[in-house]
């Protein structure tokens, strides 16, 4: 068991588990950045460079920015509005987190009662760029083409549903 | 000494040192013995890099600049430092308080760590990685989220609207950035900043092998340059700060050292992009001359930064401050498609036989569309002397 | 391998490039745009000028070469492309890029006043890139590819005055319709891969249409006995079929005419639906697959056969009594595609190419000529406003004689000898004589219509003034087009006699190219062909005769005068020119057929599945019954009972449907949970 | 096409770089504790008491009429009368003031407390060096560290105290051949005053 | 070198942290926010099990996070838009006030 990934694995739980509760929804996307920096270092700790920073460099450098701009734009002026208040022990609240203990339970008894496996190879295969460039071109060329008509379906999309109506605009 | 002992003097005094450590602790030795360096020499360009510039653009307004504490002003950032260093720091009463602490130095950390992958000389690079250019982006990428947290901490309007301008200036000139990057990686095949550096060393004759000497190249650098300078918010693109409407932008409520650390971030920002820069396409430490190679190779990187350091002054010295529209008009019709022409052109370059026409053809594919574009961003726009009715 | 062999990519690249750069300039460059067209258009001409040389000076198998690369991978497969010259693709590349050329050089003139003449030169070039991409794709997901750009852009060109409702119709129309045959081709594509596990038609051995498929696609038979080339052949005819407007699914190509007037009616008449006929000829080997293993043919080319047997004589029998000056042409285009593929299926290639070759000209010819009148007619197409345009417009009545004696088959005309060969191969044609008779009855009937036509429009006095609206300006009368349209005009009549003589029975070279022979001078093959050649050449001065008859004896003078034959058989002539009812008869059939399927299904949803769901919640209803009778007799005698029954029988569903999406996701991470507890108490267990 | 303007601009301000080096005329900036501009006369900074001869609190012209302190739209002039006299520049007996503070912090140099001074007694000083480490004291000058030579007046503003100086001679003269009448004398002498300043 | 059941514990854990958040928090964002990290919590067993797997120089699990990362970001754009759009017809992101599709 490494130090970096005990690390990486604290950042992750830590970050992530600050973004779940906290009452400030801005300190939960800034704590769930954090999160996903953790993973993207667990993403390093087994060898995956390319993906660990494709992962910050989408979640820290997009995602969490984009979600920061809906929250701006939806009731972001108004600090108290923003602050969800203190309610963790309702009926819903405590049924989804009795519903998310047992898929834990569940999820977390299985992960343990997996053969523990060592890797085949000691040193992780390389997955740089050159690597995964040409595994992109060749193998998976058709998924390849598939996530850029996806990705431009969405950001069509996006764009179409975050535009005001006609009416709203006037 | 030879030329190269001279070159690899740092190098083999690493090495030497190391020898003296217990195996133990050699990790953390060799770390620190990386990173020291990096975080004394950059500090201290930032210092003498603020006098040249506050001197250089008066120089261009026929002004003389700073000239009073030490020897021709030079000791003017020890002044400026003290004075940050003993200033009240000020919090606003509303301000989330973690929020605005962590923002200065979380920008200040994400501009360090960039450096951990920036061949300054031959050998000299802290962490040589796989996907250090990825590394590089994906680091940069937290300048913004720091941006943000320090607006959206200071619970004002102002600083506020200079945080969202800057996030929204900066996401949209990351695109052209790592667009204008990629030429370089289609060319050298590689991430690795240290082994772009490295392609690019050869020489013809004299002259060097740098990217920058072909047509897909010198468009790249350019667009880069650009997307570099918007990116790191200095004029003309330095909308987030705009004095005349919000003041300083994002940091309008910080003051004394979290402050200067601001100014720190966003001079350490722009020194990374102009190493980046420098390792893309001027052939990271080469020498520019088959017979200046006897020079050591962090010299020639250095002389290089402080080449493109100049240069940004100049365009600060030069340029009036764009307008939000024009800024990201700019950005999604002018930088975008031209960085994917450029990433067509280089592809171009690629697959043509090398030669005379291959230059031709390739230069051509940049210059027409550039022609176009620049008909297009200039069309309906009349050029001409204003006159206005009242103010003369 | 030569240089334009690997270049062949070239040909159709070029127009391709140049509609790109057109799509993105300027509304008002319209000289360039032209320019730009027609200049691809003419280096295309030039490319495929050398692919013929190349293919001319060529002998045996070097005759046919082949240029494959791959594409992509596709998890193991490569998908792979190419380009293919042989002769076939050499002769149908000259002729598409010359009539091209002209059709590019004869638009300028056509739509010189145009406002949207950039955009029509734009899918001008796509088309013609398109369709040169299908004829050199030697493989047939490119050739599908293609089809479908040429789909695309004949859609957009036949509804290019988009503001015209019945244009708009039109080009709908023509899209769906082909895109039904085309569903058939994409069908045999697909059945073809499943089964050979390539595309390309010849890859040195490995191809589909190469010795070791065609054998092991001949040997197995599928459903109603058909050989497997057989059924996948005839799927890949439906495409062709809709394509070049056979029997069932031709009811787009009249339509068609609403596009911009001959340009691109020409475009469909000529070059478009010649394409069907062309992917006949490609998989040829496929269809003919089979005949060497003791059968004389195959039921793929009966089909071909007799479906060519009823367009030609559908489409001669309709264009007897049409008034537009271009549907007459349409319907006529319709027939002669018929006579194309009784050529394929008895003949084989070679018959099936000559005629179309031959008619490629000849056509584009008429339509250019039909343009030129509807030009100087100021934009009148009824054939029954015209008359007496012999003297207005002389040039264009020569070369509209010339193709129309040429689609006559009158002797010695390039029609004639295209034609008789038909007949010739289908008169000996060993499983019946049904499609010769067929065939020589549409031949009569071709002279008939021609003659017709000509009388109406170029005998006689003009009727033009009586309807004109522009008579009050001072030229009511007709006018002779501009040079830029004669000119095409001209250089078209030139082929459209002579070209015959490539393919007569004494020296066939045509036939023999294309199966690259060399051909030799033999007037023994004559004297076999001979009796023939007398009969249609009978067959075709009785159909000028009988046409001369009823329409030149006596002229027309009034523009509401009834036709001869409307006179005579009023039922048969609206049977004609209503083109047999067929559209009425879709709209009866497939149209009410889907409408009673939706009142059916209605029906369905009504009764049978909103019965169930009423059982269930009667089923709910009882058991709530039953639950609240036990709560206020047996459990708890002071609960309310309708609130029991309520809430059991009618808001348990409904509560699930809480409109709060959490709530959804609740259950779904609590499925997870069973879902995972069972996967791992079964692999325990 | 795109990109002339800017290196346009860019050889504009590289000119200036370079030339600012080589010629001296391109530079404007003065070195200002060693080196000054020259004085034009009509600058002004801020106002001060003139007095005749050598002893201020004797040649004081003021009289103490707080026509000044009335006008000033700052309102940051503060008179206290004396309660004796004393004679003023024409030789009339008058009262002095007792206490004269002008808060130059207030100050906005408008000049309107010269303008309607009867008595030529207030002018525009033009010293500007007048930084102090306590801005409230320091700034607030009483009329010891407010009066200034009239030898000071000529020598800033030169044209404008030959001019004073020529009224109040004539002004002298009127009054001195008849004592009898000084009501009038006073009045002349201010109107004269007043258009000569 | 660490043992691949404790990525899938992390993995797990993650996966329930995110589907607690997506379950009680009320602001619709945040609910979207869960289920990215429900996302990323099943990129960590795709690379682990590519570590750990038999031929990792095939890249499946690499490749596969690649594209779990990209429908991500689209899913977050979509999803924001929506939000957005939703937010301008309720004038609130509070998900116990959007019921619109109650049965």
């Amino acid at each position: 068991m490494s130090l970096f990934f005990l690390i990486t694995a604290a950042i992750a739980i830590g970050g992530t588990l600050a973004a779940m509760t906290r009452r400030n929804p801005i300190h939960c996307i800034l704590s769930l950045a954090l999160g996903l920096v953790g993973v993207a270092g667990v993403y390093l700790a087994l060898g995956a460079q390319f993906v660990g920073f494709t992962q910050i460099l989408v979640y820290v450098g997009a995602v969490a920015i984009l979600a920061t701009f809906a929250l701006m734009m939806t009731q972001g002026h108004i600090v108290s509005a923003l602050i969800e208040p203190r309610r963790a022990f309702s009926r819903s609240s405590v049924s989804g987190f009795v519903t998310a203990a047992g898929v834990f339970s569940v999820l977390g008894w299985a992960a343990q009662s997996y053969r523990p496996l060592t890797p085949s190879t000691q040193q992780a295969p390389a997955a740089g760029a050159k690597e995964v460039g040409v595994a992109l071109m060749h193998t998976y060329v058709l998924p390849l083409e598939v996530i850029g008509v996806l990705l431009t379906a969405a950001l069509i999309g996006a764009v179409v549903i975050a535009l005001p109506s006609e009416e709203e605009r006037s | 000494m030879t030329p190269v002992a001279v070159d690899q003097i740092f190098v083999t005094t690493k090495h030497l040192l190391m020898g003296y450590v217990p195996a133990f602790w050699q990790p953390l030795a060799s770390a620190i013995l990386s990173v020291v360096p990096v975080l004394v020499v950059f500090p201290a360009l930032f210092a003498v890099t603020t006098v040249l510039e506050r001197k250089g653009l008066g120089r261009i307004q026929n002004r003389l600049g700073p000239n009073r504490v030490g020897p021709f002003g030079f000791l003017q950032p020890a002044a400026d430092g003290i004075k940050s260093l003993t200033k009240e720091d000020v919090v606003p009463r509303d301000a989330d308080k973690v929020v605005h602490f962590l923002a200065p130095i979380l920008l200040v950390l994400a501009s360090f760590i960039v450096y951990a992958v920036l061949p300054i000389g031959r050998n000299m690079v802290i962490a040589d990685l796989n996907s250090g250019l990825l590394f590089f982006f994906a680091v940069g990428s937290m300048v913004e989220l720091a941006v943000f947290m320090a607006g959206w901490s200071s619970r004002s309007k102002y600083s506020l609207l200079g945080a969202m301008r800057a996030v929204a200036q900066m996401i949209s000139y990351e695109i052209p950035l790592v667009l204008a990057a990629v030429v370089v990686i289609m060319a050298a095949g590689s991430l690795s900043l240290p082994a772009i550096a490295e392609m690019q060393s050869g020489y013809t004759w004299i002259w060097p092998h740098w990217y920058v000497l072909t047509p897909w190249g010198f468009a790249g650098f350019v667009l880069f340059m650009i997307s570099a300078t918007a990116e790191s918010n200095r004029s003309p693109f330095d909308l987030p700060e705009g004095e005349s409407e919000i003041i300083a932008g994002y940091y309008i409520e910080y003051s004394g050292f979290k402050f200067a650390l601001f100014f720190l971030g966003e001079y350490l920002g722009m020194f990374a992009t102009s190493g980046l820069a420098i390792t893309l396409f001027l052939g990271g430490w080469s020498a520019p001359f088959s017979f200046l190679t006897w020079v050591p190779s962090y010299l020639w990187f250095f002389a290089k930064l402080l080449v493109l350091i100049a240069a940004f002054i100049w365009v600060r010295g030069t340029f009036p401050r764009l307008r939000m529209d024009q800024l990201m008009g700019f950005a999604w019709k002018f930088m975008l498609p031209m960085t994917l022409v450029n990433v067509v052109d280089a592809g171009l370059w690629h697959f043509m036989p090398s030669g005379v026409v291959r230059g031709v053809v390739c230069a051509a594919v940049i210059v027409i569309p550039f022609a176009l574009f620049s008909r297009r961003a200039q069309e309906g726009k009349k050029l001409q002397i204003r006159t206005y009715r009242y103010a003369e | 391998m030569s240089w334009i062999v690997h270049n062949l990519w070239l040909v159709a690249a070029l127009p391709f490039a140049a509609g790109g750069v057109i799509s993105v300039m300027k509304q008002r460059q319209r000289t360039l745009a032209a320019g730009l067209a027609v200049g691809s258009m003419a280096l295309s001409f030039v490319l495929a000028l050398m692919a013929f040389v190349q293919v001319l000076t060529s002998h045996g198998e070097a005759t046919r070469q082949f240029s494959n690369f791959a594409w992509f991978q596709f998890g193991a497969e490569w998908v792979r492309l190419g380009w293919l010259l042989d002769p076939l693709t050499a002769v149908m590349l000259v002729m598409v890029t010359f009539v091209g050329l002209l059709i590019f050089i004869y638009s300028i003139g056509y739509m010189a006043e145009d406002e949207n003449f950039k955009r029509f030169f734009c899918f001008l070039a796509l088309f013609a890139g398109a369709m040169l991409g299908v004829l050199i794709a030697n493989n047939l997901l490119l050739l599908f590819m293609c089809w479908e750009i040429v789909g695309l852009t004949s859609y957009l060109l036949i509804g290019f005055w988009y503001e015209k409702p019945s244009a708009a119709a039109a080009a709908k129309k023509a899209f769906i319709v082909t895109r039904i045959g085309d569903l058939g081709l994409f069908l045999g594509m697909a059945w073809l891969y499943a089964q050979t596990g390539t595309l390309l038609f010849y890859d040195a051995g490995r191809g589909c249409l190469e010795a070791n498929a065609l054998t092991t696609l001949a040997m197995h038979t599928t459903v109603f006995g058909l050989t497997l080339s057989s059924a996948i052949g005839i799927l890949i005819f439906c495409g062709s079929a809709g394509k070049s407007g056979q029997v069932p699914l031709h009811v787009w190509l009249p339509d068609a005419m609403e596009g911009p007037t001959p340009v691109s009616a020409l475009i469909h008449a000529a070059t478009m639906v010649a394409a069907g006929v062309f992917l006949l000829a490609r998989v040829y080997p496929l269809l003919s697959a089979g005949v060497t293993h003791g059968m004389t043919t195959t039921v793929a080319l009966q089909v071909v056969t007799w479906v060519g047997a009823i367009t030609a004589l559908f489409g001669a029998l309709v264009a007897v009594a049409q008034w537009d000056i271009k549907r007459i042409l349409a319907y006529s285009t319709m027939s002669q595609l018929g006579y194309m593929m009784i050529g394929l299926g008895t003949g084989g290639v070679s018959v099936g190419m000559f005629h179309l070759i031959t008619h490629a000209f000849f056509k584009a010819l008429l339509f250019l000529g039909a343009g030129s009148v509807i030009h100087g007619c100021h934009g009148e197409q009824d054939i029954r406003f015209m008359g007496g345009l012999r003297k207005a417009m002389p040039v264009t009545f020569a070369a509209y004689s010339c193709g129309m004696l040429a689609l006559c088959g009158v002797p010695l005309f390039s029609g004639f000898w295209s034609k008789d060969e038909i007949l010739h191969s289908a008169f000996v044609w060993n499983l019946s004589r049904g499609p010769f008779y067929i065939g020589a009855i549409g031949a009569l009937l071709t002279a008939f219509y021609m003659t017709r036509q000509m009388i109406y429009v170029y005998a006689g006095t003009t009727r033009l003034a009586a309807e004109s609206t522009h008579g009050e300006h001072g030229h009511s009368g007709a006018h002779e087009s501009p040079k830029v349209m004669t000119v095409p005009l001209l250089i078209l009549a030139v082929p459209a006699v002579v070209l015959g003589f490539f393919g007569t029975p004494v020296w066939p070279w045509f036939q023999s190219f294309l199966e690259g022979d060399t051909a030799n001078v033999s007037f023994g093959a004559l004297g076999g062909a001979f009796p023939l050649m007398i009969v249609s050449s009978l067959i075709v001065f009785v159909g000028l005769g009988l046409g001369w008859l009823l329409y030149g004896r006596k002229l027309i003078v009034d523009v509401g005068a009834l036709d001869r034959i409307e006179s005579a058989q009023p039922g048969l002539f609206h049977l004609l020119s209503g083109a047999f009812y067929i559209n009425e008869l879709y709209a009866a059939t497939v149209v009410r057929f889907t409408l009673v399927a939706a009142s059916v299904s209605a029906w369905l949803d009504r009764w049978i599945f909103g019965g169930v769901v009423r059982a269930i919640s009667t089923i709910f209803v009882l058991f709530a019954k039953v639950d609240s009778f036990a709560d206020t007799h047996v459990v708890n005698r002071g609960f309310d009972a309708g609130c029991g029954s309520v809430s059991y029988g009618g808001s348990f569903l409904s509560k699930l449907q809480a409109g709060k999406v959490q709530r959804y996701l609740k259950f779904v991470g609590v499925a997870l949970f069973v879902a995972v507890a069972l996967l791992f108490w079964g692999g325990k267990a | 096409m795109l990109g002339v303007g800017v290196l346009k601009g860019l050889v504009e301000t590289a000119r200036n770089f370079f030339g600012s080096y080589v010629s001296e005329e391109r530079l404007t900036t003065l070195q200002y504790p060693e080196e000054t501009s020259p004085r034009i006369e009509a600058s002004r900074s801020f106002p001060f008491l003139v007095y005749d001869g050598s002893d201020w609190q004797q040649g004081m012209r003021c009289v103490s009429c707080q026509i000044c302190e009335k006008e000033c739209p700052p309102k940051c002039i503060f008179i206290e009368k004396s309660p004796d006299k004393k004679p003023d520049a024409v030789g009339k007996m008058q009262f002095y003031p007792a206490k004269f503070d002008i808060d130059i912090s207030v100050c906005m140099s408008c000049q309107i407390c010269v303008e309607v001074c009867p008595f030529d007694a207030i002018k525009m000083d033009v010293d500007y060096n007048l930084s102090a480490t306590n801005r409230f004291s320091d700034l607030l000058l009483d009329k010891e560290r407010l009066s200034k030579s009239n030898e000071y007046y000529h020598e800033i503003h030169p044209t404008e105290a030959a001019s004073v100086d020529a009224d109040l001679a004539a002004a002298r003269e009127k009054a001195a051949p008849k004592p009898a009448a000084p009501a009038t004398a006073a009045v002349q002498t201010a109107g004269t005053g007043g258009a000569a300043s | 070198m660490t043992p691949l059941n404790l990525f899938l514990l992390l993995s797990a854990l993650l996966f329930s942290i995110g589907l607690a958040g997506a379950l009680t928090r009320r602001n619709a964002i945040l609910v979207l926010i869960g289920i990215e990290l429900m996302l990323n919590a099943a990129n960590i067993n795709l690379i682990a099990f590519w570590r750990f797997g038999p031929n990792p120089e095939a890249l499946t699990g690499v490749m596969f996070a690649i594209f779990s990362i990209s429908v991500a970001a689209a899913e977050a754009a979509v999803g924001l838009a929506i939000i957005l759009a939703v937010y301008r017809h309720n004038k609130t992101t509070n998900l116990n006030q959007i019921d619109t599709l109650k049965g």
